[in-house]
């Protein structure tokens, strides 16, 4: 069931019935649902029951992800993915999960609140993540579908690669949003960006 | 010896300095010693000269891999002090600032030891705790020790950015005012001219490649350059003591890190006290020469590797420019590392072995320069005694095996 | 009349932009595209500084960095830099350029008193005297600190910011000189990625000082098309004013660019200078050689150059560095410099060459233009005072030659591989008998290429390059089969250079001859040193500070091996050369810090309620990286009155806090509670879900590690609390266990710190607070009893709520999802608001659980407590293993004396002991005075309307009740204290049952 | 800076990583039946080796795996790395 009561995301912005319209290179995408999954790779029964489920099958292969309807299985660890869907999805998607996976050793665990996505994308957006990612972030490396974890200056993040713009998705833990906004915004002001957050928690620190 | 002075400085150098003899001999080794000490740097030199001045055993070889003085000796960032919190540390580190603090006179060789005062500041409400408990545990050990406030650290260092809304606020700190520096290959150099004075034989570049024992007691040692028959033995080799002790067989509870320094170019003079950080893993003082001189924490890594992890410079200059933005456009000069031997307890390893006759001084991760004269003091009682110093009794390793660990964690510059 | 030693046609300076400086205050007359150094010679001002130690005059030597004198401040206050080379600080108006290390002034400088004493303070004579009396050190010393240190540091904060990349190569190209470019070039027509850095501003290297031509074109013509094109081509990043300073393992290679930052002008720039840390596959070195200078008695004046930085001057800057020349050379390279000079219309009195019969190219064509070549001849002495007027010549035997007047003495030793960045990385380096110096092999996907493998020939360095380029790219798995044309240049035979180290006879002996001009070290402290017995060349160095100056020694290591060698009568490559360390060129400490400053220091950790924190007004304390809110003031309280009325609220009323920073760890699986039982101390298997346990877990060495409440959420899945530093260390710990020893278990773990957060209300009203707020749970005592959790909704917010306190008083901490929390803990205030709720902070928390005698891992304990320390032993399990409990029967462990955890009451109520105060049995002036313990939390408690005090006392809790002292010297009080049960309040804990 | 060769996500920068000491250190099935001198060496004795050692490591930031990582301690030239799967 979803709540009434409007949510915030890391970097300020709130819940409304429509999501806000994503402009500019630089941008949170908030509220999207982050389901953690924890299994077995080698029980191929409880591989098949996902993919019967998700309409795709969980990457093997690490760095990889897989897309479905509306859905992105992303790998994390020999036995861990992350599956991050649309808004208002995370409370269906972790019970129809358990419903899949009775009776196979699983965890399922939501953890939507505790991270957000920032989309970076435009020309510059490989030169801004050169200033904190000592990843090789070139196309003929890091393709569209590749990801990453990996440290953002001095924060954990997940990158995704998105298409040939080239395009990022950026995933940070809520509690260096601080950090973060302040570093892009830094990084990204050099190529003329602007991260526009409504409010960014921790300015008197800065 | 000859002895130094500023009238034989002037009458030799009336003759050109022609007539200066060499510093020590390069001894070739003999067959048999009563004791062989493995490694010519500070705590290995220091030993055979107390071993020779107050325990008249002068039949004593220090042998070296190398050249005298190359190990940490050489490398080290010259800070001595003896702020440490157990009661064990405090005594044998305070012994040992006493020395320093006539060592010049005692070798006839300035090492030019220089009590400008060491101060530690403190960063988070919890460090404050931990640094008042470190000063009253110095106080009730006769140490010299002060607590001081934001304030007072502002008024003893100008150019120390003690604004509140840094990154790193400074909350306080402590002084040990007769802390300071010496200079460190000096102190080689010294020990090493007054013991080849005392009779002692220095061999460089005789590396020990084994160690030879008889039913439980040590009996000779194999070198590059032939064996050598030892009464007893003492390794004093730090960033090498597991390898050398497993050439008798013995484990020790070390582990071997790079820990790096670096200096700048050299300035006119800007702040006279040595300013250590634990929280931000900083130590830095000015020579005499004008350069800044940084010490860094350790890489985590175990690793013999003398070139160090550029990454933990950049972290220590980023915290540096932060405590002292003034410095932010002063220039790196030269960047290197040596190896630390680091105890489980943070705390060194100044004993006898499961081999009669063979004995360890080794373990000082980043605490070994200043303890330079007391380790060599009380290593040569054991050697000569075959029995621990009360000073160096609790530093035993079998204390790894009872327990009674002595964890200087929160005392060492950085944060193992 | 202005510039007189600018030649009137040539060189790549842009006359049609002239431009000014100043020296010492003094204008200088200067085009764009000269450097300061260039500019000063074309104005004929020769002095540019006083060395070190004897405070001589001293002037330029080179064109680059590796010059020992120039050094130089530019600038003034915040956004001087102290010790630029002049040789490599382009000119640009208005630039204030200043001497450095003279006074009262360069011309007259009172400190040049040095000089007369130097008989008497050879290298190291501080180690041999100012011992007595020991008192006066500390003034000999301030002495020496003053005379000591060249420039002055900023007085100010850096205004300039510095920048930081990351970036990847298939090719590093080390140095765009010939081999560089032809390197890059080869490369590049592969499709490889490239990377070409050079430390000058334009690319070219020799090429850009050099008459010769290549591919029919002018060197410098060639050059400027060869970057040109590397610039267009796709996928090549071409980095000029950047030197590679430092190449670590994994071939990690920094390079710094010079943006701003040697323009001291240039306010507050956005990037001061950059430092790239690059990882390429495969790495050209094309770093070129320094040119070694010559020893001869004076050999320091001002108008000894080295012979190839006359010609870069001549060709590069079109200025006669002097107006009548000499030049002694033990090689070719020199006449090269000698026809320059003579094409410039400088007249070459004299050539002096060691060699008896150099029959080169060069030598002949010098001939030719009738210049007079003395072979088998050195020069032995420079005559004049401020500046050198005449070069005293003299056979390899010794015998006089007479002397030639000159101002301008050009020297040539060779060349001598600039093996820096390959020697940093330890990389193999062998002795090059062709060029008498040291030049590296080829290693872990390093290619050395031009002078720096010892070639000097520019046909040969351009084939060189071009090979080297090709292999590398082939080497980094780019190849596209044609392999590229090397450039092509016209062959010219040399005769072989003859290593010249010593001077013959004692001719030169009166008089000084500088090893290393910057540190002025003459032969005569080489001498002494290994008269010492200073032998091993880092005994050298050290004694006699060879190498140590802000050049590193690049002139004087090269020239001193060699030198060495000689006196000890020596194989050079067995003397070796001290070892190379980063950087090569010094770099500013900012740039190496990059953005990790001020704001973006180290991150600053908060929760979804930090807006809310800092509108109320909190003040805030660091925990690790979190920002945490410490306490509430009201307009004009104080911390103790804030705190006190926070404290009051929560025993009397209620309290709302902020403990989301808690650590929070998923354990699911069927053997999740088997985990359990294994890393805390006490039993799990039997918690039925629902409930919640305090649990402890202690390292392998039996000393406490970490604590914090678990729930059994369901059969199969837990919820662990960390305290809030430990939350990734335990997390990593855990997961060791599972992953490396434990194998067999059927466990995950997920953290969810980031996704819960954790609002803690606490006080009698808790209950009425939650009911108000709103929410499905039922709180009647025995529907949600102590130590229980309950799922529902509050606020109409899904929540886990967990009745467990660390306050001892009835308290709810209400777990919601992050990005609601700010909702709820408003809400809670709302509903709150007719109780009195008041939030408090981290200040008050540490207040509330000390009354209750609750420990805090890392206050409590300091890594050598053990569980019974604090007296947790009942909750060591008899019946299992866990983690460390077999270190728990050590017999230190077992010592009766060991510190254990003991409330101490001092018998002034009012009196607050000091945090860190050590605990005697009693006064005493005797040190060392044995301590019994010390103070681990203390605090006014309003409740009790006292002082507490938690500490650790030896022994102290089989003597409850002793008289005990806590001292504290600075103020030489001893505060009296009797010791007592640790919980001061509520000791039978009905508090939070009710 | 070391590259860490991470069996999973290939090689990273140290910095995404904790070391976690020498390998092959099983933890006794007994503790309980071991003398203090054998519990000491368990717990604190390790061989420290110059040259070839066989470490533990974590991907702290990235996929949360502990592998071992072969590595020569006076070169930091890394030899191998596996996965606790493979070396079971």
């Amino acid at each position: 069931m979803s709540s009434p009561t409007p949510r915030r995301s890391p970097f300020g912005a709130i819940e409304s019935a429509q999501p806000p319209p994503h402009e500019g290179q630089l941008f949170e995408r908030p509220f999207l649902t982050h389901v953690n999954l924890r299994l077995d790779s080698a029980d191929s029964e409880a591989l098949a029951a996902i993919q019967q489920m998700l309409g795709v099958q969980l990457p093997l292969t690490p760095n990889t992800t897989a897309a479905s309807q509306g859905l992105l299985a992303i790998w994390l660890g020999p036995d861990e993915w992350l599956l991050l869907a649309a808004q208002d999805y995370s409370e269906a998607l972790a019970s129809d999960l358990q419903a899949a996976l009775t009776g196979h050793v699983a965890s399922i665990v939501d953890i939507s609140s505790g991270q957000t996505v920032i989309r970076l994308s435009g020309p510059s957006a490989l030169d801004v993540l050169a200033r904190g990612c000592a990843l090789d972030l070139h196309p003929s490396v890091f393709p569209p579908g590749a990801c990453a974890q990996t440290m953002l200056a001095r924060a954990q993040t997940l990158l995704i690669a998105v298409d040939l713009t080239p395009t990022f998705d950026i995933i940070v833990r809520r509690s260096f949003a601080p950090y973060v906004a302040a570093w892009l915004k830094d990084s990204a002001r050099q190529f003329g960006l602007h991260f526009p957050t409504t409010a960014t928690p921790g300015t008197t620190l800065a | 010896m000859q002895f130094y002075s500023l009238p034989n400085l002037i009458r030799r150098g009336l003759r050109g300095h022609r007539d200066w003899t060499p510093a020590w001999r390069k001894a070739e080794p003999k067959p048999s010693y009563d004791v062989v000490i493995v490694g010519a740097g500070g705590h290995g030199l220091a030993t055979a000269y107390y071993l020779a001045k107050l325990h008249g055993v002068s039949n004593v070889a220090v042998l070296e891999r190398g050249w005298l003085g190359g190990g940490n000796i050489g490398r080290n960032t010259a800070i001595v002090r003896s702020n440490y919190l157990w009661d064990a540390s405090a005594h044998i580190y305070e012994f040992s600032l006493k020395l320093w603090e006539s060592l010049s006179q005692e070798l006839n060789y300035n090492v030019m030891f220089s009590q400008r005062g060491l101060l530690n500041i403190g960063h988070s409400e919890q460090e404050m705790r931990d640094l008042a408990r470190r000063v009253g545990a110095n106080q009730l050990n006769g140490i010299d020790a002060e607590l001081l406030s934001t304030d007072q650290v502002s008024k003893l260092v100008p150019i120390l950015n003690t604004s509140p809304d840094t990154r790193y606020p400074v909350l306080g700190g402590t002084l040990q005012r007769r802390g300071g520096v010496a200079r460190h290959d000096a102190v080689a150099w010294g020990y090493a001219r007054a013991a080849d004075a005392l009779g002692v034989d220095i061999v460089e570049n005789c590396e020990v490649t084994g160690i030879r024992t008889a039913n439980g007691r040590v009996t000779s040692l194999e070198t590059t350059r032939g064996e050598i028959r030892a009464g007893a033995v003492g390794l004093v080799v730090a960033g090498n003591a597991s390898v050398l002790a497993s050439m008798a067989g013995i484990r020790l509870p070390i582990l071997s890190h790079p820990l790096q320094a670096l200096v700048t170019e050299p300035l006119k003079p800007v702040f006279d006290p040595v300013v250590m950080s634990s929280a931000v893993h900083v130590y830095i003082h000015q020579t005499d020469r004008g350069e800044l001189v940084l010490g860094a924490g350790i890489d985590a890594p175990v690793s013999y590797d003398l070139n160090g992890n550029f990454r933990i410079i950049e972290h220590v200059l980023a915290a540096v420019c932060e405590l002292f933005p003034i410095f932010s456009r002063v220039r790196m000069l030269r960047q290197w590392a040596g190896t630390v031997d680091v105890c489980p307890d943070a705390s060194p390893i100044i004993s006898g072995t499961p081999i009669k006759g063979l004995f360890m001084n080794c373990g000082w991760g980043t605490g070994g320069f200043k303890a330079t004269p007391g380790s060599g003091w009380v290593f040569a009682h054991t050697l000569a005694h075959q029995e621990p110093h009360p000073l160096n009794a609790p530093f035993s390793l079998d204390r790894f095996t009872t327990g009674a660990l002595i964890d200087e964690h929160g005392a060492a510059a950085v944060a193992h | 009349m202005s510039q007189p030693f600018r030649l009137d046609h040539g060189g790549r300076i842009h006359r049609d932009a002239p431009l000014q400086f100043t020296f010492d205050g003094r204008p200088i007359d200067a085009f764009r595209g000269d450097t300061v150094a260039s500019a000063l010679l074309a104005n004929g001002v020769s002095l540019v500084g006083r060395s070190l130690k004897y405070h001589r005059p001293r002037g330029i030597v080179s064109a680059g960095a590796e010059d020992p004198n120039a050094f130089v401040q530019l600038g003034h206050g915040a956004r001087t830099l102290p010790n630029r080379l002049a040789t490599v600080t382009p000119a640009t108006p208005g630039l204030e350029v200043r001497h450095v290390n003279a006074w009262p002034s360069l011309d007259f400088d009172l400190m040049s008193a040095f000089g007369l004493a130097a008989p008497f303070i050879p290298a190291g004579f501080y180690y041999k005297t100012l011992m007595w009396p020991r008192r006066l050190w500390p003034l000999y010393e301030h002495f020496l600190r003053h005379a000591a240190g060249l420039g002055h540091a900023p007085n100010a904060p850096d205004p300039d910011r510095y920048d930081h990349v990351h970036a990847h190569c298939d090719v590093l190209v080390v140095g765009a000189g010939p081999a560089g470019l032809a390197a890059a070039r080869a490369a590049a027509q592969t499709g490889a990625r490239v990377i070409v850095a050079d430390e000058q501003a334009e690319f070219g290297g020799g090429l850009l000082a050099t008459a010769e031509r290549v591919d029919a074109l002018p060197a410098p013509q060639w050059a400027d098309v060869a970057a040109a094109q590397l610039s267009s081509a796709p996928g090549v990043t071409v980095l000029p004013n950047t030197t590679a300073f430092g190449l670590y393992e994994s071939n990690l290679v920094l390079l710094a660019e010079r943006l701003h930052s040697d323009q001291p002008d240039n306010a507050g720039s956005e990037s001061g200078a950059r430092v790239w840390r690059v990882l390429p596959k495969q790495i050209v070195l094309a770093s070129g050689a320094h040119e070694r200078p010559l020893l001869f008695a004076n050999n320091d004046r001002p108008g000894v150059l080295l012979a190839g930085a006359i010609s870069t001057y001549l060709n590069r800057y079109a200025v006669a560095p002097g107006s009548r020349a000499v030049v002694f050379t033990n090689n070719d390279s020199a006449y090269r410099t000698a026809l320059d000079l003579a094409d410039a219309g400088v007249p070459v009195a004299a050539i002096a060459d060691v060699r008896v019969d150099p029959d080169g190219n060069l030598p002949a064509q010098a001939r030719a233009q009738g210049i007079p070549v003395h072979t088998g001849a050195v020069v032995v002495q420079a005559h004049g005072r401020g500046r050198v007027a005449a070069a005293e010549l003299c056979s390899l035997d010794g015998a006089p030659l007479g002397t030639v007047e000159c101002d301008l003495l050009g020297v040539s030793g060779g060349f001598a591989p600039a093996l820096h960045l390959h020697a940093q990385a330890s990389a193999p380096m062998t002795w090059n008998p062709e060029v008498a110096a040291f030049a590296p092999q080829p290693s872990h996907g390093i290619h050395p290429a031009g002078a720096v493998t010892g070639q000097l020939d520019l046909a040969s360095v351009l084939r060189q390059g071009t090979a080297a380029g090709t292999a590398a790219a082939a080497a980094a798995g780019c190849s596209n089969g044609h392999t590229p044309a090397a450039p092509q240049a016209a062959e010219t035979p040399t005769s072989d250079l003859k290593p010249y180290w010593l001077p013959p006879g004692e001719l030169a002996r009166t008089k000084p001859q500088f090893v290393d001009l910057h540190e002025d070290v003459t032969l005569d402290d080489l001498r002494l040193s290994l008269r010492e017995g200073y032998e091993s060349i880092e005994h050298v160095k050290r004694y006699t500070t060879l190498g140590m100056g802000p050049d590193q020694g690049k002139l004087a290591n090269p020239l001193a091996t060699g030198v060495i060698a000689e006196l000890l009568g020596r194989d050079p490559a067995t003397v070796g050369t001290p070892r190379h360390r980063p950087a090569y060129s010094p770099v500013s400490l900012g740039a190496i810090a990059g953005r990790h400053i001020g704001p973006l220091a180290d991150p600053v950790r908060v929760t979804p309620m930090q807006e809310w924190h800092e509108s109320a007004g909190a003040h805030f304390e660091n925990v690790g990286q979190w920002r945490r809110a410490w306490y509430y003031p009201h307009p004009g309280e104080s911390m103790h009155e804030a705190v006190a009325r926070e404290c009051l609220a929560v025993r009397n009323r209620v309290g709302i806090l902020d403990y989301s920073t808690l650590g929070k760890i998923e354990i699911t699986g069927p053997d999740a509670g088997e985990f359990l039982d294994r890393v805390y101390t006490n039993a799990w298997k039997r918690l039925r879900p629902g409930r919640c346990r305090y649990g402890l877990m202690l390292g392998e060495d039996g000393m406490i590690f970490d604590d914090g409440v678990t729930a059994r959420l369901d059969d199969q899945r837990y919820l662990m609390f960390t305290s809030t530093s430990n939350a990734a260390p335990v997390l990593a710990w855990l997961e060791q266990w599972l992953q490396t020893e434990w194998t067999d278990l059927r466990v995950y773990l997920t953290s969810v710190s980031e996704h819960w957060s954790n609002i803690a209300l606490a006080g009698p009203r808790s209950r009425d607070v939650l009911a108000a707020a709103g929410t499905d749970i039922p709180l009647a005592r025995d529907d949600f009893p102590f130590m229980t959790f309950r799922e529902g909704h509050v606020a109409g917010v899904p929540a886990r709520v967990f009745r467990i306190s660390f306050s001892g008083e009835l308290s709810y901490e209400i777990n919601v999802p992050a990005d609601r929390a700010r909702h709820v803990w408003e809400a809670l205030l709302d509903a709150g608001r007719s109780f009195g709720i008041t939030p408090y902070g981290t200040e008050t928390m540490h207040v509330l659980r000390a009354e209750k005698g609750f420990i805090i891992v890392g206050q409590e304990t300091d890594g050598s407590v053990t569980p019974d320390d604090v007296g947790l032993g009942r909750l060591l399990s008899r019946r299992k293993d866990f983690l460390g409990k077999r270190s728990l029967s050590r017999p230190d462990s077992a010592r009766p004396d060991r510190k254990q955890l003991v409330g101490l009451l001092t018998d002034d109520p009012a009196l607050v002991l000091p945090e860190g105060g050590h605990v005697v049995d009693a006064p005493g002036r005797r040190r060392p005075l044995p301590m019994r313990g010390h103070v681990t939390s203390s605090y006014f408690s309003p409740v009790l309307g006292r002082s507490i005090a938690l500490a650790m006392v030896s022994g102290g809790r089989a003597a409850l009740g002793e008289r005990l002292y806590v001292a504290t010297l600075h103020d030489d009080r001893w505060l009296p204290v009797r010791s007592c049960h640790p919980v001061f309040y509520d000791p039978e804990g009905a508090r939070q049952h009710v | 800076m070391l590259l860490i060769p991470c069996p999973w996500c290939g090689p990273r920068e140290d910095d995404e990583f904790t070391f976690g000491g020498e390998a092959d250190i099983p933890r006794p099935a007994d503790p309980a039946a071991l003398t203090d001198e054998q519990w000491a060496d368990y717990l604190f004795m390790r061989d420290n080796r110059r040259g070839h050692h066989r470490e533990q490591w974590y991907h702290t930031a990235g996929c949360r795996r502990w592998f071992i990582v072969e590595r020569d301690t006076v070169t930091n030239e890394i030899l191998g790395a596996s996965t606790y799967g493979d070396s079971q």
